[in-house]
């Protein structure tokens, strides 16, 4: 762990452009300040990997609304009618990835692997352009794996050193995008003094982890 | 009833007890009221939970704790929180015994469609597309028809979410089994007669000598 | 979860010949009552999968003293000089695995993926009889998934659900391993009644685990 | 000072504030003794645990906590307990900053082989290959020769454990930097001389003019 920041100076680390990957579902688990702060610097041309992006208005639903968003690596536009607007109007270019297929793609990524052998998606439209291996057998789709210049996520306990502990449905895609982003920033519900956490329930070690947020109300 | 609480009804009665069951947003989601508590069924949501209960009272909701449409839950006990490689990890590696998902067209391969209408409409595949290659038992719930088109069409038009067969179709209609020579007509709604499901239904059928009622929870 | 066994209970479920996985890292977290009752029962021609054989009279060196085994998989066997001499009198099949291709291999095999995409053990002896597939440029070892009739799990508590923790560096094999055996059987330091782990502490859910071993000292 | 504690020390130099470090069993365990506690290091041992400390007093011991020997330890403040997917995940992802390693043999392209002994010694790779391959930076910890040869050779005639040149190889005699070129001399041992190092070395190496005495911590 590097330091503590507030949301806007986290912000200003992102360049325009950049690579990000947010954690959350349907902005359950997903950075609310973190984002907050992007839409605030006024963020463009930003390539998002999230699961889906909310609804308007919520988590990375407010990223599309404010135009950050340039192109999108994702599982699931359904509930966010903009999204889908301006993908059809061409104004983000959007890749859809079978949710399982995203989560083992950033997985790969950020634990070295070369890719994913995968039988989902086999014979539909996701297969196009890509590789079909054949193992034991089995035919699978080789799928590449993803990295990005930040990983941006949401925790419900952190210490200082950056351990972090998440709560039940808000674990989600946070986990697996702390090992895959070049810079890994977590914005914890709660802080606690480094040894509070019990080792059995880190479920991100804070060498994962290069800066947290600043607790609500410090420093903003 | 309504076409939707028909549908729900008869679903129920697929799910065994004991079985782990994720069940899609929408219609789907219904089915969990009619599972009785008594089966030990624990029912996965893909977002992050074995074990999820029924709404909780007002007020006593968790922001931490939802279905995969975001909609507020409660956890039962004995309920593990899972991340999404987890999650995903029961879904592809067989360990989820019973999926029921949404559809916008089956064929009569037994093949899905449901993430995308070109050009109309693309949510994506969310998690659709892991459900149907890895689940165990693939039970698809939904209208018989949209806009007075039938929904089980000799061949999809739309995109398909797997090539992989469904092991079950259960429409307002009719329960529909998928089988390598063709789509089986195995049970007609109360009051609906084999001959209004063909009426209504433009893929080909297998017909047996007896169709009969549904049976309802 | 099907049911509490006793460990001979268990042990006759696992025929001669079957494949097993068993947790532990020399012999730490690894099922000692069930590796016993293996011993007891004269289990004969098992294949195992683990990440080594411990040290003679400790662990899985047990099964290899009392000639349980036929053939492993593994990474490691230094520290068991029995194995090494069974291994090169031609007693026992060894296949060494590099161990982060070892977790991985069993991993894919529980998670229902195709294969491993490794760097690990390119242009080594191990890299002998393996595909070698260009990912984006890099190349990597495709390493093939591992599945097993049976695995052994070791736990500090379980609930009678089945539902799992492990404690400190007893976890290493045994979270992937839950989902890599046909059957899985665990033994825990305590077993505590349904509802009393929290949610977010399970490490393994108890819909993965098949059976339990009673508690030491129940039905023995 | 015996051997094991020059190498020791000096490989402790090597070592950065706030970094992450996987020591191998044996000879590279000891390095730890060598490095102060206001570095904030964390050592990760790769059977489960970052954040490794002391062996605990007589009587203190957890069976559920040893590092990668067997051996019993205890865990510093702000450890976590991680399973072995998640550890070699860190060590195959590049998340490790440095791993200390044994070493059987290092060639003149800074190749190191240190897991097997055909038909004589075959301990097995266990996690030696995902730390070469892995780890940010690759330090070999060994002394220069056994049984009056050398360990640093033209060309390993063992098994290799990968094919990535290590970064730094420390013995009892000399420090020698691996780069593109060859095997380059850095520093030798006290009261060691150059003539001395080469003698003992059957790999050619790459003379500096000054080639000064080690710094130990």
């Amino acid at each position: 762990m590097k330091g503590a920041l507030t949301p806007a100076a986290a912000a200003d680390m992102i360049p325009d452009g950049a690579s990000v990957m947010i954690g959350g579902f349907m902005a359950v688990g997903s950075p609310l300040r973190m984002i907050d702060a992007l839409v605030a610097r006024g963020a463009r041309g930003l390539t998002v990997i999230a699961n889906d992006t909310a609804m308007p208005g919520r988590g990375i639903g407010r990223l599309i609304t404010a135009g950050c968003i340039a192109r999108l690596i994702t599982s699931h536009i359904g509930l966010n009618p903009e999204t889908q607007a301006k993908m059809i109007a061409g104004e983000i270019d959007v890749e859809l990835v079978p949710q399982g297929t995203l989560v083992e793609r950033i997985r790969a990524g950020g634990v070295g692997l070369g890719g994913v052998l995968t039988p989902t998606g086999l014979g539909t439209e996701v297969q196009q352009g890509k590789q079909v291996i054949e193992v034991q057998g089995k035919r699978y789709l080789l799928e590449t794996p993803l990295r990005a210049d930040f990983a941006l996520l949401a925790a419900w306990q952190a210490d200082y050193l950056g351990n972090l502990c998440y709560m039940l449905t808000a674990h989600n895609f946070n986990p697996v995008m702390a090992m895959a982003g070049a810079t890994v920033i977590a914005e914890a519900d709660s802080i606690v003094p480094v040894g509070v956490i019990a080792p059995d329930a880190v479920k991100t070690p804070g060498v994962l982890v290069d800066h947290l947020l600043l607790r609500s109300g410090k420093g903003e | 009833m309504d076409a939707k609480e028909l549908i729900a009804r008869r679903v129920a009665r697929e799910i065994r007890p004991g079985m782990l069951v994720n069940l899609g947003i929408g219609l789907p989601s219904l089915v969990a009221g009619y599972v009785p508590a008594s089966l030990g069924v624990f029912f996965q949501a893909e977002n992050g939970v074995i074990g999820l209960g029924a709404r909780p009272p007002e007020g006593m909701e968790d922001p931490h704790l939802t279905d995969a449409g975001g909609g507020f839950v409660t956890a039962v006990p004995g309920a593990a929180s899972i991340d999404s490689a987890m999650s995903f990890g029961l879904i592809r590696g067989g360990h989820l015994d019973m999926t029921v998902l949404g559809g916008l067209q089956v064929d009569a391969q037994g093949r899905l469609a449901n993430w995308k209408v070109p050009g109309k409409m693309v949510p994506g595949m969310g998690g659709a597309m892991d459900l149907v290659t890895g689940a165990a038992r693939v039970v698809v719930a939904m209208q018989h028809a949209a806009r007075g088109q039938s929904k089980i069409v000799a061949d999809c038009d739309l995109p398909l979410t797997s090539l992989r067969r469904v092991d079950l179709v259960v429409t307002d209609l009719a329960v529909i089994v998928p089988r390598e020579d063709g789509l089986h007509l195995i049970e007609r709604a109360p009051g609906v007669s084999v001959a209004d499901i063909i009426a209504a239904t433009t893929a080909p059928l297998i017909v047996p000598d007896d169709v009969p009622e549904m049976i309802l929870i």
